[in-house]
């Protein structure tokens, strides 16, 4: 059921979008498309809504209009190609001229058609209709004509839960540098050769991936398992967004903890010299936020950022109980750090070399490590650096390429475009 | 006339390549006036995002000159096919340097060649057909879209290029390559939706002596059916594949270096707030010489299949 | 037991990874004594390149540490998938890390999850997907060839991980996956030749709540067919694709650097010819820290297709 | 007509090997058959022949077959399946153990069976009746066996002329290492971007490739144009394997000018001043030899080789006209070094940067330059270098995938293994 508060994942055709549900208020945006969320409340996830038009304003980028979603069955969701009939084709394009004088509406009449009636394939009925070369197109032509009139016009919105394979997409395509570049292959990757499962403790560190990489290695903790990890970072807050958007179990969320990487190392190091409790009022960097009720902002990881006062205010009342939360969240992960980890995976901007130095001895004897970068010459360098030191072995360096295809009745192919970068991982394993 | 051979200065009616940026060259005609939508005889100005530029003013000048526009400046490069596939209008889809390049080793073209091709498109890969087989080669190139052969015709011609080439209008899977040209070729490459029908017109085209033949398609089942009707007919050597380019992106970039040793020791004597972000993150900076793929890539082109037809098989 | 969860010291029975170097390893078993032919039971001795092992003396020692060979050393590691799927006799084609690691996060294998799986093949996979659902979840996998079935199954028992999984020796083509996993899997796993013929026994086998379904293939018509039968039933996010993982081979190159310059001015006035040599070519060596791919790369393993099925889909 | 002192191409299956047929003494070898090429004598290109076994000896590595051939017709080409008739094969492998015992055949059978039929099919078809799991196996695995088997019994083999892409294909196979890595990809993009063609004048720098570089742009240059290459190596003599090979007309092959690195840019910059024509014989290292009748052997192109003894002995009583030529060669070059070129092509094993600055500014302006490397952080440095400096434009560093196709019924795929580099090519275009 669809709560209050939940992120949920908007899917129109095949974009998809995280969002949050934060009041019965809130509105989504797809483009010039504004939906109302009220009406997702309690209905079940992958229900099928239909976007009906309240009203149009005229904005800046064209027209904007306003929608509220209607519960839909899915049979309402037949293919555009049987609903329209359409039969005749030509043989080829040999006789098409594009001058672009095809369409015999024109864009107001579209506008208008498109207020007045709510379907897609009615407007797409039209379009065709009037198009003077749609019958002496090819079938390849139609279908291609046809699925961009859909994907412009298309009325039906999908509500899903978000998972680690939604979030990657999403994250991946709105804005890759977010989540460091980490590409799905490369996710599932990490995952993998970090071994990372629903038993044993676990070491992160990570520059900010919107919190993608510790909710994936929280999601192959599990529920109700003994699995912990320790989640640093070099910030003020830790990003989570991609935590909070799982809404994992309190006691799942709870074997995640964050800590700030100075912070943590200087607990680890000097123990109670490092922090009298005393001290409370005056660590503004190194303060960590508490683990479950977190803001989803990240803070640049770089400057303190000034969304750090603004949360200093917010929790003004809290402050002496949440600075003692994130001493308590030091000394934990302090505790776990003495007893060593079952595996070490780092995403960082800056250059792993010292990082890795630092967090190294930390992991046990025979357990993987996993260092992502998109930068392909630091981990060069620091491949050499562990092949010398002797102390990590079954060193690779590896990327991927990933390919798409487009499987479809005599029109088999790869897709024509395909992601550049996958990042690299150097693994290894550690000697005693 | 600027495509026959290599010359030094741009002469009246050379199509000259204006290069601004690595993404983003013009080609254009290298005459003083144009004849506006009206009628009337204009001076040719071209408009370029750094301002623009007379282009009387650049006839007479030596080619890889730099040349003043209004608002800046930019090259003029003689042009080439590589230069012209990419500032060609996209009358169709065409194919690209590497594929291109895959299809003349594989097809053997040469000076002297003889070689059938068919769609015509917008000329892109005639022009390196007939970079490849001229001064003693010939080239036919047919496509059944009337408009479409009659520009590439002229264009030829403008380019000096039409001592060299035959442009056909014909629908080649239903008509065949015309008898003239049965046991001329020696090499047909095929760019059609249905490359399996035109084969046996291909088989008829090629020489006696044998010859190579390739086919280029977006979808596997062309070269499929493709490879089933070359194997029926006796080609042999047939082989399929992709050539996919990558570009590297090189540039420096600066990271930052973190030192997490000062943690072991205990922090100073309490010397104010202030100083504390300092102490916490020492950090230096390195440059870095980089390489990286750009964010996309080429994913898929179309397949190139090659064959062989052997010498002496009987075209009964 | 090495395989159910992190240990830190090998005790008798353990499965351990002899890791001589990235292209020699081997599992063996901790054991002190073995049968040999004869039925005679004798010391357990592990025969190297770098020479022997007794393996009594790696009883009770930490993973990681290093051991001693009769001519060399090795280092002991604790097994997990990817160091097991390396090692394993090859009793079927295998699937590789990048390949399963896409399987996992598509079908969204975590603990708790019930997941079918047919072939069982050599069990490479079942031990990834063990790792992912143990301890709360559940893996049944199927092969059609009883022996390979049989071995998988006790595998798994000596592994520590026969509690999280059910081995079925079972033609699934033919016979599905039987009526009790009706509506219990959360997500479906096909390695077979004809997938298609399998996937009416996976929707039947998926929860009526939905979930996820993969079928990995070498040959893409094997991919076609399934996705016809994918969309026939009601499947969606029907998507296919091919992860391909490339190492980077990284050494440091000393290169020639070469000086032309010298050769502007007169050569020095005539002292012998022995001297010629050093003054022609001066050259200096750098050093360069570089990376390429290996001389050959995996060009295809398989095409990986996933889907979805939607909750609530009736399945009469 | 195969003509004695002719390079021809041995194809066995899909197994090819370029050889030299110098004399009709003269064998070939294929594994552990040698073959007398004795009949091949004035027969036309691409003919088959068949392989009869004249005599067995028993070497070290096994049975050492000698081998006449004959012509043969191509109708005593026809599929081994066909021949067979094999037609029941089992669904799946699910009762096949492998236990090594499928074969009743010992491997000393197989030697007499071998030695007493002269045909692969009477072999294989032995094979098949003693094989106790080939019906039980499925088509597919069928196919594969008879194929496995046919490669090696395979009895004919088709004689073809040397071209550049039967060499590129042979020379990579059989050794990368030998053309510097340079694939068939790359090959032909580096004729696409040099424009190399029947106008124009080209320089191309190598240090070694066998030849297959000049015979590459010499055979885009074509037989009776107006084209010039002068083509510079760093060592005494120029590797010409594969340019000999095409046997091209000596008009042709006159227009590429190979020259010493060193001593034609001498040459160039100092004129009459540099050799006094009467130093002739003491320039051991920058001795070119002349352009015709060459040795094939490439000499290391770092140390002065010890063959380079043998052919001054050889070529003793011409030493003088031989050393003439050289410094005629030098001159061509020079005069053509004078008038600038309309491309630069190199493929360097040193690092390129210098020898680009001395090479470029003989390069016309609005040219292309191509610069192959098998090491990309050589590219990157001399990427940025051109940049900085302003000469060179469009510049671009590229590689490429290439992947062939399994295309069969039922069976199509990407093979299953590509060559991992195809090299690095450095583009621009000169600027005034």
């Amino acid at each position: 059921m669809i709560q209050l508060g939940d992120y949920i994942v908007i899917q129109r055709q095949k974009y998809t979008k995280l969002q949050k549900f934060g009041s019965l208020d809130a509105t989504a945006t797809l483009g010039k498309e504004h939906i109302e969320l009220k009406s997702l409340l309690d209905q079940p996830y992958d229900s099928t809504f239909k976007m009906c038009v309240k009203e149009t304003k005229s904005g800046k980028r064209g027209a904007q209009r306003q929608h509220s979603l209607e519960l839909c069955s899915e049979n309402e969701l037949r293919s555009i190609r049987d609903v329209l009939g359409i039969s005749s084709s030509g043989a080829d394009n040999r006789d098409i001229r594009d001058n672009g004088e095809a369409q015999a509406l024109k864009s107001e009449d579209i506008e208008q058609l498109r207020e007045a009636c709510n379907e897609s394939s009615k407007i797409i009925e039209k379009l065709v209709e009037n198009s003077k070369t749609f019958h002496t197109r090819t079938e390849y032509s139609q279908d291609k004509y046809l699925l961009k009139k859909e994907k412009k016009y298309f009325e039906f919105v999908q509500i899903r839960q978000p998972t680690i394979r939604l979030m990657v997409d999403i994250f991946h395509r709105q804005d890759a540098e977010k989540i460091m570049g980490i590409r799905v292959d490369t996710l599932s990757q990490i995952i993998s050769y970090s071994g990372v499962s629903g038993f044993g403790s676990y070491l992160l560190y990570e520059s900010g991936t919107n919190g993608l990489l510790p909710a994936a290695m929280l999601n192959s903790m599990g529920a109700n398992t003994e699995a912990t990890l320790v989640h640093m970072h070099p910030g003020n807050v830790p990003q989570k967004q991609a935590l909070l958007a799982l809404k994992l179990p309190l006691e799942q969320q709870q074997r995640c903890i964050s800590v700030n990487l100075y912070s943590v190392l200087r607990e680890y190091y000097q123990g109670d010299k490092a922090e009298p409790v005393t001290e409370t009022a005056e660590q503004p960097v190194e303060q960590e936020e508490p683990v479950e009720p977190l803001s989803e902002e990240g803070s640049d990881p770089i400057e303190p950022s000034s969304k750090k006062v603004k949360l200093d205010e917010s929790t003004n009342s809290h402050k002496k109980s949440a600075q003692l939360r994130w001493q308590l969240e030091n000394k934990r992960a302090s505790e776990l750090m003495q007893q060593k980890f079952d595996s070490l995976v780092m995403a960082a901007k800056e250059h792993p070399s010292n990082i890795l130095q630092a967090l190294l001895p930390l992991v046990k004897p025979s357990r993987p490590i996993v260092i992502f970068s998109t930068c392909k010459e630091l981990l060069q360098e620091t491949y050499m650096e562990l092949k010398t030191s002797g102390k990590v072995t079954n060193l690779h360096v590896t990327s991927n390429w990933l390919r798409t295809y487009q499987i479809l009745p005599n029109r088999t192919h790869p897709e024509v475009n395909m992601t550049g970068n996958s990042g690299y991982l150097l693994t290894g394993y550690t000697l005693k | 006339m600027s495509f026959l051979k290599p010359k030094t200065h741009i002469e009246q009616g050379d199509v000259v390549i204006l290069y601004l940026s690595v993404n983003s060259m013009h080609a254009i005609e290298a005459v003083p006036t144009i004849v506006n939508k009206k009628g009337e005889t204009i001076a040719h100005i071209f408009q370029t995002p750094y301002g623009s530029l007379k282009v009387q003013n650049i006839i007479g000048v030596e080619y890889g000159s730099r040349v003043e526009l209004s608002k800046g400046w930019a090259h003029v490069l003689q042009p080439n096919p590589e230069l012209w596939t990419q500032t060609l209008p996209h009358r169709t889809q065409i194919i690209y340097t590497p594929d291109i390049s895959m299809i003349l080793h594989q097809l053997e073209v040469r000076p002297g060649a003889v070689v059938v091709e068919s769609g015509t498109g917008s000329g892109s890969l005639s022009h390196y057909f007939l970079r490849a087989l001229k001064p003693t080669g010939h080239l036919h190139t047919f496509d059944f879209h009337e408009a479409r052969a009659d520009q590439a015709r002229e264009e030829f011609k403008q380019h000096g290029l039409g001592d060299f080439v035959t442009v056909y209008h014909r629908d080649v899977c239903n008509l065949g390559f015309t008898s003239a040209l049965d046991g001329a070729a020696d090499a047909v490459f095929l760019d059609l939706p249905a490359p399996d029908l035109a084969v046996p017109h291909a088989f008829k085209a090629l020489k006696l002596s044998g010859g190579r033949f390739c086919s280029f398609s977006p979808c596997i089942e062309q070269s499929q059916r493709c490879i089933e009707m070359l194997t029926k007919l006796g080609f042999n050597e047939i082989c399929s594949m992709e050539v996919l380019q990558q570009e590297s992106v090189i540039k420096t970039r600066t990271l930052p270096i973190i030192d997490l040793e000062f943690l072991k020791e205990p922090k100073p004597a309490d010397n104010g707030t202030n100083d504390e972000n300092k102490t916490k993150e020492p950090k230096e900076l390195k440059k870095y010489l980089t390489s990286s793929n750009p964010q996309v890539l080429p994913g898929h082109t179309g397949f190139l299949t090659f064959a062989t037809l052997p010498p002496n098989i009987p075209k009964a």
